[in-house]
């Protein structure tokens, strides 16, 4: 969980290291979806960080389990967002390529299930903010 | 003086109540999970069907019964389903 | 098709765009496994470029028509690559993560079956170099 | 003079011949690419097993029959089994 900017860049040389033949990296923007109260400007996203951290943790520890991911990351922001922003990366080492994908997927489809992070829309100015947490369907495809 | 438990309130229920955090006073010996979550539903009614679909945590771990103690000086979080990504 | 180091940023940037909510990347790179002829320190690529890139093109197109990808990128290196080099970076740009992790599974297993590239083996240095070109199940992940 | 065909050979089918690149002289009318290959292989015998699992590519384009004509000029490239990535 961070407040600034994640780079795809930075999490490509974390996932470097010896065997990774593979990577997989998925990474979630927040999209300038139409809603009912205009079109999405931000998406304001809310964690328990705590909880979250240790989530990720258990994610990883996952992964490692069941893909043998040699390295993983799950990186997240918190705050405000505004449309084409990153939300989320999550990205997988593997020696091949089946298990990186099957744990990049796995990864991001656990993420916004079990992890304690929420968000609410900004829609366009001159409208009323409305907020809707915790939507499933979000405006994020991440 | 019994410490108060710390409440922690996300999205819909931070909504339903108007704050992220709350200070909720419980007797010294503590007071059940789901009889703390319905002191502060009956304070706060918008949070009642809000409730119904969130998960209680204590100190960062799941309510697993609702009869679980929460006791003076805990945290105590209201969990709305997840919408991160 | 390049001579050049493929960069994950680089790729990344290509994919950039309004409407793409989800990116998914794929990276093959050079493992340095064991084979008969001593542990590989590098593979060399080579292609028939025209008929590759043309290939390209036309995976890029199915990938549109059958993930609704609103960009796609398809980079392979050519020449020598040393143990840890890119050798390959596919990435698409969807609305939705589940297209998008889809598009890129089927751009690289296709690539790997369907495009005019071989590789061959550059074994440790003392050791007679072994050749083994178009072997299915080499040694990129990619 | 009729101009030769310019026959690639990648991967293994370079191996077995010992370079990347030839000069085949075709008569004026062209020559079936199934007869062009086998012309090639009884001069390059290790080539023969390569091209058993080999696409033949005619400008560009796979051949879609042996007894497609390859004329002077055209450029004309044996692919063993793919292996990028």
């Amino acid at each position: 969980m961070t407040d600034r900017p994640l780079s795809v860049a930075a999490a490509f040389r974390a996932l470097e290291g010896p065997g990774a033949g593979a990577v997989s990296i998925f990474v979630g923007r927040v999209r300038p979806d139409p809603g009912p109260a205009g079109r999405v400007v931000a998406l304001v996203y809310e964690a328990h960080r705590g909880p979250a951290l240790a989530r990720f943790r258990a994610l990883a520890r996952a992964a490692e389990r069941r893909f043998r991911t040699l390295r993983v990351v799950i990186w997240h922001r918190s705050g405000r967002l505004r449309v084409g922003e990153i939300s989320v990366i999550v990205g997988t080492a593997c020696a091949h390529r089946a298990p990186a994908f099957a744990a990049a997927r796995f990864l991001i489809e656990d993420l916004k299930v079990t992890v304690p992070i929420w968000k609410s829309e900004r829609a366009r100015p001159g409208r009323r903010p409305r907020r809707r947490p915790a939507r499933p369907g979000g405006r994020s495809a991440g | 003086m019994a410490r108060p438990v710390t409440v922690l309130l996300f999205a819909g229920a931070r909504v339903a109540v108007g704050r992220s955090e709350l200070r909720w006073s419980v007797p010294p010996g503590g007071l059940a999970a789901g009889d703390l979550a319905r002191q502060i539903a009956a304070e706060y009614p918008r949070l009642a069907p809000i409730l119904r679909s969130s998960r209680l945590v204590r100190n960062g771990e799941y309510v697993r019964s609702a009869s679980e103690t929460v006791r003076p000086g805990d945290e105590f979080a209201i969990h709305p389903p997840y919408g991160g990504g």
